[in-house]
């Protein structure tokens, strides 16, 4: 096992490998720019390096420096958490060519996932469900009718040398086809002088739908069943929740044993997640992100193991210290972002904690870097702590989360925190009656009427 | 003179040290000219309203408002004046609900301006089906009566003040 | 179920309610005395009334001040929390007179429980064990040898006028009896001019091992297992856990089986515990608490459970949530309690906080009423919060328990978290290897040489 | 009449010094005109020591000692200048290892008291295995050489006071 590993990020996920770091007994070396001197990661990790200006181009993002704090610092490992670094392939590279051990998996397959057309590919093969398409040009009708039977309506028409929804057109049912196809071609032709048109299954309310992996690169990996993260604002997601309220268990046992076998058979290494939109049922594969999510406190509260601790074992060559088997959900958790952010418009508010006080009690955690006194500097993302609440059932839970939410004090700049109790108000929250288009709709609805 | 000066000064800015320990501000800022116009600025701050955690009070599941949380701090609107502070008030010595008059129907005990002796009953605290007769603690003229024929009262609230 | 509840408590335990009170749409109404005009619980609840003045007699512990606030807010039920009027008969039965409810058993059982030896007598009879003895004097050895070889060596004789150490001798075997017996019955002789004597079974490095039990007052009832609270200064808990490191899963169901069918016959309603002296696989009933314990979190965390909104379930005339089967244990959990006490003498140390900083993360559960700029008032208890952590083992929670001491900051006043750290260093408290006896000889050990 | 006045403030200054640490201060701030106006602007203030909440370093599962955590605020001893703040300070621009000559057993590029012209290496900072030359970034003598040879330096970090 290592002995000291450096953390290459900032914020709550800096503090959150840190403590993964101190439950095993590993030494912590924080870096950070000089905005961040007064940090929460800075002050709580075992040893601490400047290592650039404010600007995260300079810093949390230049490769020389974090190697160079590595040596400096005899660090044997980097944990990059989210965001920063943690995709980069180039940097997988450079720390193991300087005999270090990068906490993620190979290069090779965050190279492979980094590119959108090679990623369906290979998760196509893997066995992986993908979105239905005719792999090309559709030549006639006749071709596009056997495939819309094929995949089942609707089905959305679209120029292959198109953009911006032109020559773009949905067929509800077969009837449907014939006007779809001819207009998507007409629209095609005079909007870029190519009638090509290719045939791809169209989702109308899909749902985001996650499912974590874990693999120990020797070919064995588990799945750590699915998020629900379709609630978002601009493809952000703010409020994520596990198990789905919309998965069934037969569901995320077919689903999950794909993605495990596909992780397993690709040899991949430590956390990964394989996204998916969902409908009716079906998963149709969009991206795998080869790191720790934002939210994956939300499969940690459910399954009852730590995500971090797990990636330094297998970056240590260590087995997962749990087979598929022992992990049985229980319960249900819910995770919402809290964003120095002010509503509507959801504009960065950076500036000083004047109070701030973290919601505590029966199944409530709280992931943030602030204090009191903190100032949130204006150069990084907005978030500024994740509330995950872990309750029975999915009832309890919201239950929880209100109750957590009305205890949460952060003064001194707005936050995100008004959304969530507007939400906890709304019925199809309630319910779990949602799609990734909900949340932009009822913002707009909420918004414009106000 | 300058000396009188400014012993008369720091004995003043004590003053005002002593005021911002005993009353937890973080701030007091003075400006004062001895000119012709012998103006005073006083600025009081409290901008660590530290003791303040005040949580949203959020019964579940209950709809919520979209509006932001109630301001934390700062938020109780400062009394002009605290009658329970008042040298001539006549506080509940227990929680209870009050009443005005010995029976329904019946004229009140008091009423602003009635003259008291010491023990004279002012009014009733009920608590757990007990008629508590609340006396007058000294001789006296009912200047205010700050609670209402059936009211709850705390522990301490002021009832009647006294003078 | 009800509208609105009543706390009569205050600290921590009155915040633990309020929040299960949220959690379940109940409106909470706190009580506080003239001193804690600004404490949390105050500041947390829907309503609140001032009851009495600082003195816990006149307001905490009085009896028509908190019937009488109920009255006038329209409160309908009562929880007393732990301490205070929680275990008082007779406020249970004037809660009753004034149509209120009492979140608690019945009057009748916290009375028998309330007595030791209607305690001991009940218990008996309903099949739980207890200390064996010789239920009054022993006339001759013979007797003596006979009682000894029933009930196990070693065995204590003392005298029946005895006291403070006088006429009481160990035998530690068969062969040791005569001269116990002789020795014991002519110091009783000699000291109180009595020579009748009674044996005991003596128990020389017992834990205290307590079930937690839960009835419905209908005949039905559930154990929740045990934690382990033989970590104890002066008979006050200092560091408890569940489930109890020597406990192995047969004792636990057979200790718990009978514990929830005593409970069952009782008729009890509500959360109970059953304490026991433990030696060699045998339990001693001591004594039963007719309420919710400090400790209650570690149970709260192996099992999934929220203990507080079971009480309010059961008040309220509904069924249990949970079977027996439903409950399973999953992980270990440790419970610190932080008090504002100076070491090494563990004497009071009120003041204002200046600085309160929680410990977040995975599975840190901080229950504490602190906040910073919060000045812990002189006349009440000195436990401040409980940090309870949860892990898949207890490595796992050891681990997590240092590093959530590590994070935690309470800076103003002297708090007994040097003792949890210096604790962790303790090899018996690693292994688990403790009893009663355990921490008073080593803070004797530790502070006398210091 | 000037000593008198000097005396005066002496005494005030000490006054104000004391009620500083009596009232647990961090701030006094005394504005006076003694013209004709003689005006005064105070200003007192006592930060809440807030921004340091400083965890206790714990890496589990060593052993812990039985002493009280570190103070967790003011425990940062105060340099009496700090050289990052020197006008002549040249600072590291990255992080790295310092290194005083171009190779072992050479000469080191320079000595207190060393005279450098713009652009001559001061020492090496190596990061990633190369070897950057730190260049003087004026003409200038070496007053204080503040790394020694092989030490890690930050980014930011005062190398060399140049005048």
């Amino acid at each position: 096992m290592f002995d000291k590993i450096l953390i290459a990020n900032r914020g709550e996920i800096a503090l959150r490998v840190i403590r993964a770091c101190r439950e095993m007994g590993i030494a912590s070396v924080a870096v950070h720019s000089t905005a961040d001197a007064d940090a929460m990661h800075v002050r709580m990790a075992d040893e601490t390096i400047c290592i650039g200006p404010a600007s995260s181009t300079d810093s949390y993002l230049s490769i020389p420096a974090i190697i160079s704090a590595c040596e400096v610092t005899g660090a044997e490992a980097i944990h990059p958490g989210y965001g920063f670094l943690s995709e980069n392939a180039r940097f997988v590279q450079v720390v193991e060519d300087h005999g270090l051990t990068f906490i993620g998996p190979r290069a090779e397959h965050i190279r492979v996932m980094g590119d959108k057309i090679s990623a369906k590919e290979t998760m196509k093969k893997l066995g992986v469900p993908c979105v239905p398409g005719s792999e090309g040009g559709v030549p006639d009708l006749e071709t596009a009718m056997q495939l819309g039977a094929e995949m089942g309506y609707p089905v959305i028409v679209k120029a292959t040398a198109g953009g911006g929804g032109r020559g773009m057109k949905v067929a509800q049912s077969a009837e449907d086809m014939q006007r779809a196809f001819q207009t998507a071609r007409a629209e095609a032709k005079a909007a870029f002088g190519n009638d090509e048109v290719y045939i791809e299954k169209y989702l109308q309310k899909p749902r985001h739908i996650e499912i974590q992996v874990f693999g120990d690169g020797k070919g064995n990996a588990v799945h750590l069943g699915e998020r629900d993260c379709s609630l978002q604002r601009r493809h952000q997601k703010v409020f994520e929740e596990a198990p789905g309220p919309e998965i069934t268990p037969e569901n995320r046992a077919r689903i999950g044993k794909i993605c495990a076998d596909a992780v397993a058979e690709l040899g991949y290494a430590g956390a990964g997640t394989i996204e998916f939109l969902y409908e009716d049922g079906e998963f149709y594969f969009i991206e795998m992100n080869t790191r720790l999510q934002v939210e994956h406190p939300v499969t940690e509260a459910i399954f009852g193991v730590d995500l971090v601790r797990e990636q330094i074992r297998v970056a240590a060559g260590q087995p997962l210290s749990f087979t598929q088997d022992d992990l049985q959900i229980l319960g249900h958790a819910i995770e919402v972002r809290i964003n120095a952010e002010k509503l509507p418009n959801f504009s960065p508010s950076p500036g000083q904690i004047t109070q701030y006080h973290a919601p505590g009690g029966l199944g409530v955690r709280m992931d943030s870097a602030l204090y009191q006194g903190y100032k949130i500097p204006p150069y990084y993302d907005s978030l500024i702590g994740k509330l995950i609440v872990h309750g029975r059932d999915r009832p309890e839970a919201l239950a929880r989360l209100h109750r957590a939410l009305g205890e949460l004090i952060v003064d001194g700049v707005d936050t995100t925190v008004p959304l969530f109790h507007a939400l906890l108000a709304e019925r199809d929250i309630l319910t779990g009656d949602y799609n990734i288009h909900w949340l932009e709709k009822w913002l707009e609805r909420t918004f414009e009427q106000g | 003179m300058s000396n009188d000066r400014h012993d008369a000064d720091v004995a003043f800015i004590k003053a005002l040290a002593e005021l911002l320990r005993e009353n937890d501000l973080t701030e007091l800022r003075v400006k004062r000219d001895f000119g012709e116009d012998d103006s005073l600025d006083v600025q009081v701050s409290r901008n660590q309203p530290v003791a303040a955690p005040a949580p949203v009070a959020a019964p579940a599941p209950a709809p919520v408002a979209a509006a932001p949380a109630a301001p934390a701090a700062a938020s109780e609107p400062e009394m002009p004046e605290d009658p329970a502070a008042h040298p001539g008030a006549v506080t509940s010595p227990m929680v209870g609900t009050v009443y005005m008059q010995p029976e329904p129907g019946t004229p009140s005990f008091i009423a602003v301006g009635s003259t008291v002796s010491e023990g004279d009953t002012l009014l009733i605290v009920e608590a757990m089906k007990t008629m508590n007769h609340i006396p007058a603690p000294r001789a006296g003229t009912v200047k205010r009566i700050l609670v209402e024929d059936g009211a709850p009262v705390e522990y301490g609230a002021p009832l009647v003040i006294l003078e």
